[in-house]
């Protein structure tokens, strides 16, 4: 339904928006710049900064006649108030004039601003936000050159608060104008900042433990209109013009959020370029101008430091020792030569759509097997009726069903969460079916829990609500199938124009949401929701590109301990599954010939016979799908490491290096996609390219289907975005980056449609008597591999722990904090943890966070011993 | 009449060309014996920069970048810290950690002199700029930064809290 | 812990709001954790969220903003002086000025037994009864109205040997 | 102007004794308006006779009464009903003699509005400093409620209503109505954008009355005795009679509950007894500290204190506190008084408030103190006129009220304050703290 559209004039200029716009928008959009200090386009308006003062005038209505007046020329009779208007509070109305150049609205500015700097320390010159700080732009353009404020007068304040660890507040800098807070209660919904005193004294405070805790805090340091909120990460490191923007893509999880990666030379790094701080990219459909901490402050991992690999390691007498990349290569291509069906490649989503690509084809061409390490499967559902293109949650609202099963999805993908739930302020019915509370219940309209272990159950209860092919349901589901609000959220489900499910993993390992994704495919297929736009299945996955390895054929081994030992070599690529469970460690026996490509020397690589440096995803190019199978490129920031010295080169434009021949050239850490390439030339096969990633992406485009028509220029390609952000007037948006190279695509769906599948196998699930059942959980900061390189967030990931309900806990005898001998039931190892106590958890569960060294890769017998 | 007058003429321009040569045998000498000898430099001339310290030692120098952010030949490099009064290089929050001149690359043009906003960075006197190499051309921190001053004690120094909030003191407008 | 405490009027106040409301009720449940210490702790805030389901920082900054709660332990009686215009016509500035001289103390400050502090407050909207104040403690607020110093100081006396008889019954418990 | 005394309608309690017990306020017709609007009338015609009787409100801006109560929004429920009871404008103590003396006249009169806009809950918000008050009310409430006066189906009809106090702690700013919502909803006492107004979108966020206490003292008269003897007293556009607080230099300061129109003249010197030692009258503030400096000439003082006749000697009546100022007052001092008032209230929401409540108070503290510059208090001037027309609500829009007319109208004080003449000052004055 299109809104009405009304015109006015806006310093001359003619107008035509939507009705219900704000002034302020539609000046923006034609151009006139109305400054602003509290508005947000993202935000609701509160008129507290006073600073978008304009004069605005209506035609004068005849009250007898109800006709608008007109002058003797004919043109309409405008009346102006008395006072100037707030432009950011205003809609507009058809026939309004509005005026933001005149003396009087000038003259307002002037004052406001005059005001707003009797109290700022003007300390721009030390100020981080100097030169990209929308207070000291505005005061360029419209201030009043001199203020009349005595300086002796100025109100000094602390400059150097710690509202947590991660962000620092400046009280002398603060304006009043509430973004932050108004960001973290209304946006990211954690209401942990907030305003303490009144007056001139009014002031930002947060009494949360630890300190402003959020996932969301590094945004309101782009939102902050001043220098007040700054992030550790980048107090006092460089100044913004310093700068150098590389686009890139966050690799953290499947959202894909697009991010800019700010990098300069740096002294104390020896001179070399590194990344100084991680800057939202607009992207509307993806993550809009935000960002999670997780993305913003755990990008350490990719940096250049000291343990990265740097040089092919070969096993000699037993060692690991430095080898060239020639005699790496060549062992390699001589091992895997002839393996045949006893070669597993096993790589993860943290690798690129042209990285995934190559080593698949590498491993085909050698007859081998290719899996994709990780805990989640579903895939290839998502691939048959995932998000059809054209599905953003922007345009979810009213009409649309969102159900979200099995996952607690801040933590998962937090992104999602945020856009998931404005889709639910907008109106869109918000299903949320879990087995436990999470944050997301607060803006659900239903509200399900599900016994633990009965996910694809309890999607059959919907199914079942609504379609005479009533499949079996399990006893223990019945219960929840039978209520009103199970009946009425299937109702809201089925009757909904658009609908989407998100299925997770939470308490959930392969086979478990193997069939919960099953389930929610039938769930799509009975209710016809899948094949159009907003409609559809989203996985929410562990890494960042599992939904572009899905595409590209990779699957997951539902035994992977087995299939691992039996395996008479093995390519591990980014992944390192000895870490996550010892159990793995069976699967090295000495016996076959292991090569592991990573970053750093994992536990995993530390028994592998040859090691390959691969580079880090800002060193490189490439793309990842996300999970909405949206394909985005990133762009390198950094010069790969070399061990030969580096050519002064400038970072941003460089590309992957480019190999005239191999061998004596190769030097440091290579791209994950050059590196199988180098190997298939070895072999002696065809079709590989190591040059570049678009060189390689134009083949898998060739190739796969469902990529067929995407390009790289494809991807890179960029249409105006609203709002507005990062260019002159970075006042309005914040510093978020503008797009300007790329915005990506999303993936065709697979050209067979789907029909009904078989009911996915839904027993019952019963929880002993005795001892109990871990079920993994996904934290957002956890203690991966990708996380433990940034120091900043360890405070916040602590030490491994479990979460138990109060009951379990007073069997026990332990409370919040206590420790506890876990030991699991088939392996019988054990280890010590601490415990959370969660009230609302039933006996008998226990959560084990992912990632924290717990070998729980889904719902696993335990037994559980106080530890003093 | 012309030969002799053309020989008259001959010898007078020896002698008035000789009575330079005389006056030049007795007047003073030009030349000065460098390097054993310096010639004083004019007032405004623009040497090799300074970094300044106030009078109790602490550097002038904020690490702010504007004078990186002047230079047309981009000469300088300056990486910032944060100050703390147990470690304090600098009055406010922020001192230059790094702080380089490219000497192959400036001009002597003093935009960085005009754009400090604490003048902590100053063109001296010193012409005397050679260096043997690239990597010597880069002039450090710990090179350009002036001695203590007499009372002063060295950075970085530990100082009372709450004294040197400010990075940028009060200054009255220049005079001249 | 004020849940166990003041059950009771814990329920009477949630009952005032409606259910979906009980944010409604923290300026209340603000008093009734005053009442003991004659301030708020960190402690008491954080229960306050738990009981009405928002954060401590909201909590906290409703502490902030209104000026009858205290983050900080000053006096056991506080006695404010309104010293707004109507009042200040009728001579309270010299009154208080008087008071704490007597006192031996400044305004805002709290005497040496830590049981008395004098405070101006913005006007009590008892203009015509000037010099006035309030004495705010555990109790509550009394009003006292037409005052003189002497006066003052006879309250005064009152309310330490109160304050001793309270400590002395508080001892035998 | 009549000069016959008429009786109290309001402060009926200082004609009858015990006023505050129920059964006095009963056999004194108390709860036979409320009773009459529930059996006998609908929602709407309640409404329609209070408008017609001309009410207006009575806590500052004078909005007519029954008007506000018709833009209530019939499609959005539940309806509120919130009593103001935040009294705290320097020199207003007119609600608290209310509550304390005729309380159950103010409780009925919430009463009928409640049934007028059909509320079945009304919150009476009083300032954290009527601590006793409250607990008082809460009494009489539950005496209400066991009268069988509220509670659930009155009188044998359907309607039902609850009312509970609500203690507020010290915020001037929530006597503005949208910050008194927010407050109540237990957020910092803010006001809020408008609009919308509170009839459409109140507290939480549903169609709410929200009347000061005088005002809804007088529905019960208004509904007893019919609009048109309301009518017979006041003027034509200001009909009724008025609690006039009287305070500041005055012999017998007070409430004087009298028709409005009545002079400043009769007000200071027939009932206040005028000027103590004799001292000459120098200037009149009618609204408390938010209001204009009227000289006090004699033109000024046969004004007739009504919502129209006030403005044209350069003020407004405002909530009718009137505050005399003597000719001993340096009005500097005076402005540095309000300005403080001011900052020290300022919710500190919007800019021009919060920065020029607090520049001007550190200039008036100059002035005051005999430090200032020469140039301060044209900048004074210049701070106050840039705060106009620019703030959220009308707390920042009044704090210049003073200020401006102070240096316009008493410009000859502020020229010895900034000259090197001390003055010394009537009354000492106490170091400003916040």
């Amino acid at each position: 339904m299109m809104a009405k559209m009304v015109s006015l004039t806006i310093d001359g200029k003619h107008v035509e928006v939507p009705e219900g716009t704000l002034v302020v928008n539609a000046a923006k959009k034609v151009g006139v710049d109305i400054p602003v200090f509290c508005y947000h386009p993202k935000m609701e308006p509160v008129g507290m900064c006073r600073m978008c003062l304009v004069e605005i005038g209506r035609p004068m209505i005849d009250r007898a006649t109800g006709q608008p007046l007109r002058e003797e020329d004919g043109s309409l009779k405008i009346q102006f108030g008395p006072k100037l208007e707030t432009a950011c509070t205003t809609p507009v109305s058809e026939g309004m004039v509005v005026l933001g150049a005149t003396e009087k609205a000038k003259a307002g500015r002037e004052d406001n601003l005059e005001f707003l700097q009797t109290s700022h320390p003007l300390d721009c010159l030390i100020c981080d936000k100097g030169g990209e700080c929308p207070l000291q732009n505005l005061t360029m353009g419209f201030g009043p050159g001199e203020s009349r404020y005595l300086y002796d007068e100025k109100k000094h304040l602390a400059k150097h608060v710690p509202l947590g660890e991660l962000i620092y507040l400046d009280r002398e800098r603060c304006i009043q104008c509430g973004r932050c807070v108004r960001f973290q209660d209304l946006i990211a919904a954690d209401p942990v900042i907030g305003f303490s005193q009144r007056g001139r004294s009014l002031q930002i405070v947060t009494y949360s433990e630890p300190g402003f805790d959020s996932y969301w805090s590094g945004n309101t340091t782009d939102i902050c209109p001043v220098g007040a909120l700054t992030t550790t990460d980048f107090r006092f490191r460089a100044r913004p013009w310093e700068l150098r923007a590389a686009a890139s893509i966050c690799n953290h999880c499947p959202v894909g959020c697009n991010l800019t990666l700010n990098v300069r030379r740096e002294a104390v790094s020896g001179g070399k370029w590194v990344v100084k701080r991680v800057m939202p990219r607009q992207n509307e459909a993806v993550n809009e101008i935000w960002i999670c901490d997780k993305g913003r402050l755990g990008y350490h991992f990719g940096r250049q430091n000291a343990e990265r690999l740097k040089k092919p390691l070969v096993r000699k007498n037993g060692e690991l020792q430095s080898a060239t990349w020639e005699e790496a290569l060549e062992l390699v291509a001589e091992r895997f030569q002839g393996v045949g069906s006893g070669l597993i490649t096993l790589a993860s989503g943290r690798l690129s759509n042209e990285d995934l690509f190559n080593l698949g084809k590498l491993t085909q061409s050698l007859g081998g097997r290719s899996l994709l390490y990780t805990s989640m499967a579903g895939g290839d559902l998502t691939t048959q009726i995932g998000f059809a293109p054209g599905t953003n949650f922007a345009d979810m609202g009213k009409e649309s069903a969102i159900l979200v099963v099995g996952s607690d999805l801040e933590e998962e993908a937090p992104l999602w969460w945020l856009r998931v739930r404005q889709a639910a302020k907008r109106g869109a019915t918000l299903i949320v079916l879990n087995a436990r509370n999470t944050k997301l219940d607060r803006d659900a309209h239903y509200s399900l829990r599900f016994p633990f272990g009965m996910a694809a159950a309890a999607v059959l209860a919907l199914v079942n609500a609504l379609s005479p092919k009533r499949p079996e349901l399990p006893e223990s589901i019945q219960e929840l199938a039978r209520s009103n609000e199970l009946k009425g959220a299937a109702k809201a489900f089925a009757e909904a124009k658009d609908a989407v499910i998100l299925f997770g993993s939470d308490g959930m390992g392969l086979a478990e949401t193997q069939a919960l994704a099953q389930a929610c495919a039938n769930l799509l297929l009975t209710t016809d929701h899948f094949g159009r736009p907003n409609n559809g299945l989203l996985g929410v996955w562990p890494r960042a590109n599992d939904q572009g390895a899905w595409e590209l054929g990779w699957q997951p081994s539902m035994n992977l301990p087995a299939d691992l030992a039996q395996a008479q070599a093995l390519y591990i690529v980014a992944a390192d599954p000895v870490s996550d469970d010892p159990a793995y460690l069976n699967a090295f026996d000495g016996q076959k010939f292991v090569v592991v490509q990573d970053l750093y020397l994992s536990q995993t690589a530390r028994l592998a016979d040859v090691v390959f440096p691969a580079q880090s995803w800002m060193e490189r190019e490439g793309s990842y799908t996300s999970g909405e199978r949206r394909v985005q490129r990133y762009y390198p920031a950094l010069q790969p490491i070399a061990a030969l010295p580096p050519r002064v080169e400038s970072p941003g434009t460089r590309r992957a290096p480019l190999l005239t021949g191999l061998r004596a050239e190769l030097d440091g850490p290579q791209a994950d996609f050059a590196i199988p390439a180098y190997l298939a030339e070895k072999l002696g096969f065809e079709g590989f390219a190591h040059a570049s990633a678009s060189l390689v992406f134009a083949r898998l485009a060739a190739e796969t289907p469902s990529f067929s028509g995407l390009t790289y220029q494809k991807l890179a390609e960029v249409h105006e975005q609203w709002p507005i952000v990062g260019r002159a007037d970075m006042y309005y948006g914040g510093t978020a980056y503008e797009n300007t190279q790329g915005l990506g695509a999303q993936l065709a769906l697979a050209q067979n449609g789907a029909s009904l599948l078989s009911w996915p196998q839904a027993a019952d699930f019963k929880l002993p008597k005795l001892g109990g059942i871990a079920f993994p959980i996904t934290r957002l900061y956890d203690r991966g591999a990708t996380l433990m390189h940034s120091q900043l967030l360890h405070k916040r990931i602590g030490e491994p722990y479990i979460v138990l309900g109060e009951q379990e806990a007073n069997r026990l005898k332990i409370s919040q904090g206590g420790f506890v001998r876990l030991t699991f039931t088939e392996s019988q190892q054990s280890v010590v943890v601490q415990v959370k106590v969660d009230k609302n958890l039933p006996e008998r569960v226990v959560l084990a966070p992912r990632s924290f060294g717990l070998p729980v890769s889904g719902p696993t017998p335990v037994e559980l011993k106080s530890a003093g | 009449m012309s030969l002799v007058k053309d020989a008259l003429d001959g010898v007078k321009a020896t002698f008035t060309g000789l009575a330079t040569t005389f006056r030049e045998m007795v007047s003073p000498p030009v030349t000065i014996q460098y390097p054993e000898e310096k010639r004083p430099v004019r007032t405004r001339f623009k040497g090799r920069h300074v970094l300044k310290r106030y009078d109790n030692g602490l550097e002038k120098c904020i690490g702010c970048s504007l004078c990186s952010a002047a230079c047309p030949a981009d000469a300088i490099f300056v990486e910032a810290a944060e100050n703390t009064d147990d470690e304090r290089y600098s009055p406010g929050e922020r001192y230059a950690r790094v702080y380089e001149i490219n000497m192959l690359r400036c001009i002597f043009c003093g935009y960085c002199e005009d754009a400090c906003p604490t003048e902590a960075i100053v063109l001296g006197d010193n012409y005397e700029l050679s260096f043997t190499s690239r990597r010597s051309s880069i002039y450090t921190k710990e090179f350009l930064l002036e001695p203590v001053p007499e009372g002063g004690k060295p950075t970085p120094q530990k100082v009372e809290p709450g004294v040197y909030t400010r990075s940028v003191p009060v200054m009255k407008d220049p005079e001249d | 812990m004020l849940a166990e405490k003041y059950a009771q009027e814990i329920q009477t106040i949630l009952a005032k709001y409606p259910p979906d409301q009980r944010r409604s009720a923290v300026m209340p449940l603000l008093y009734l954790a005053q009442r003991d210490k004659m301030y708020v702790n960190r402690e008491d805030m954080a229960e306050i969220a738990e009981i009405l389901g928002i954060t401590p920082t909201e909590v906290a900054s409703i502490v902030g903003f209104y000026s009858l709660y205290y983050e900080e332990q000053k006096g056991k009686y506080h006695i404010q002086v309104c010293t707004d215009l109507p009042c200040a016509l009728r001579g309270a500035d010299r009154f208080m000025q008087e008071l704490c001289a007597r006192l031996n103390i400044r305004p805002g400050e709290t005497t040496a037994d830590g049981l008395i502090t004098v405070e101006p407050v913005m006007c009590l909207a008892a203009c015509d009864k000037a010099p006035m104040f309030q004495v705010q403690s555990g109790a509550g607020l009394s009003y006292y109205e037409n005052q003189t110093v002497e006066s003052a100081l006879a309250l005064i006396e009152q309310l330490r040997l109160d304050a001793a008889r309270k400590r002395g019954r508080d001892s035998h418990v | 102007m009549s000069k016959e005394k008429l009786p109290y309608f309001l402060l009926r309690h200082r004609e009858i004794p015990d006023l505050d017990n129920l059964e006095v306020y009963r056999r004194n017709g108390g709860f036979q308006a409320f009773e009459k609007a529930v059996t006998q009338m609908e929602p709407t015609a309640v409404t329609e006779v209070v408008k017609a009787s001309g009410l207006r409100g009575r806590g500052g801006a004078g909005f007519p009464t029954g008007l506000k109560w018709s833009f209530i929004d019939n499609k959005n429920w539940p309806h509120y009903v919130v009593a103001n009871a935040d009294e705290s404008e320097p020199g207003t103590f007119k609600d608290r003699e209310i509550m304390e003396g005729n309380p159950y006249q103010f409780l009925e009169g919430v009463a009928i509005c409640a049934y007028a806009v059909q509320a079945n809950a009304a919150y009476i918000y009083l300032r954290g400093e009527f601590w006793d008050l409250a607990a008082r009310l809460d009494q009489h409430i539950a005496a209400l409620e066991a009268a069988g006066l509220l509670g659930e189906n009155l009188f044998g009809t359907k309607y039902s209503l609850r009312i509970y106090t609500h203690l507020g702690a010290g915020a001037y700013i929530c006597g503005e109505e949208t910050a008194l919502l927010e407050s109540l909803e237990g957020k910092l006492g803010q006001p809020r954008l408008r609009p919308p107004f509170p009839p459409s979108y109140g507290l939480y966020g549903k169609p709410t009355i929200v009347n000061n206490v005088e005002t809804l003292t007088n529905v019960p008269l208004i509904i007893e005795k019919g609009a048109d003897w309301y009518r017979s007293m006041g003027t034509e556009k200001s009909p009724g009679v008025k609690i006039f607080s009287l305070s500041g230099c005055i012999n017998k300061p007070g409430n004087y509950e009298l028709p409005l129109g009545t002079t400043f003249r009769e007000l200071i010197f027939e009932h206040g007894g005028g000027i103590p030692q004799g001292r000459n009258i120098k200037a009149i503030m009618a609204a408390g500290a938010s209001s204009s400096l009227i000289v006090a000439d004699e033109r000024a003082l046969d004004t007739p204190m009504d919502y129209e006749s006030v403005p044209s000697v350069g003020a407004q009546l405002g909530s009718a506190s009137v505050i005399v100022i003597d000719d001993s007052v340096s009005i500097p001092w005076l402005i540095d008084k309000t300005t403080h008032f001011f900052r020290h209230e300022s919710c500190g929401k919007c800019t021009p408030c919060r920065e020029g409540t607090f520049w001007m108070s550190h200039l008036t503290e100059r002035i005051a103190n005999g430090r200032a510059r020469r140039e301060d208090v044209e900048l004074l001037y210049d701070v106050a006129s840039q705060i106009r027309g620019k703030c959220l609500c009308a707390l920042g829009e009044f704090s210049i009220e003073a200020v401006l007319s102070g240096i316009e109208r008493f410009r000859s004080d502020f020229d010895v304050a900034v000259g090197e003449i001390q003055v010394a000052a009537q009354v000492e004055q106490v170091p400003a703290s916040d």
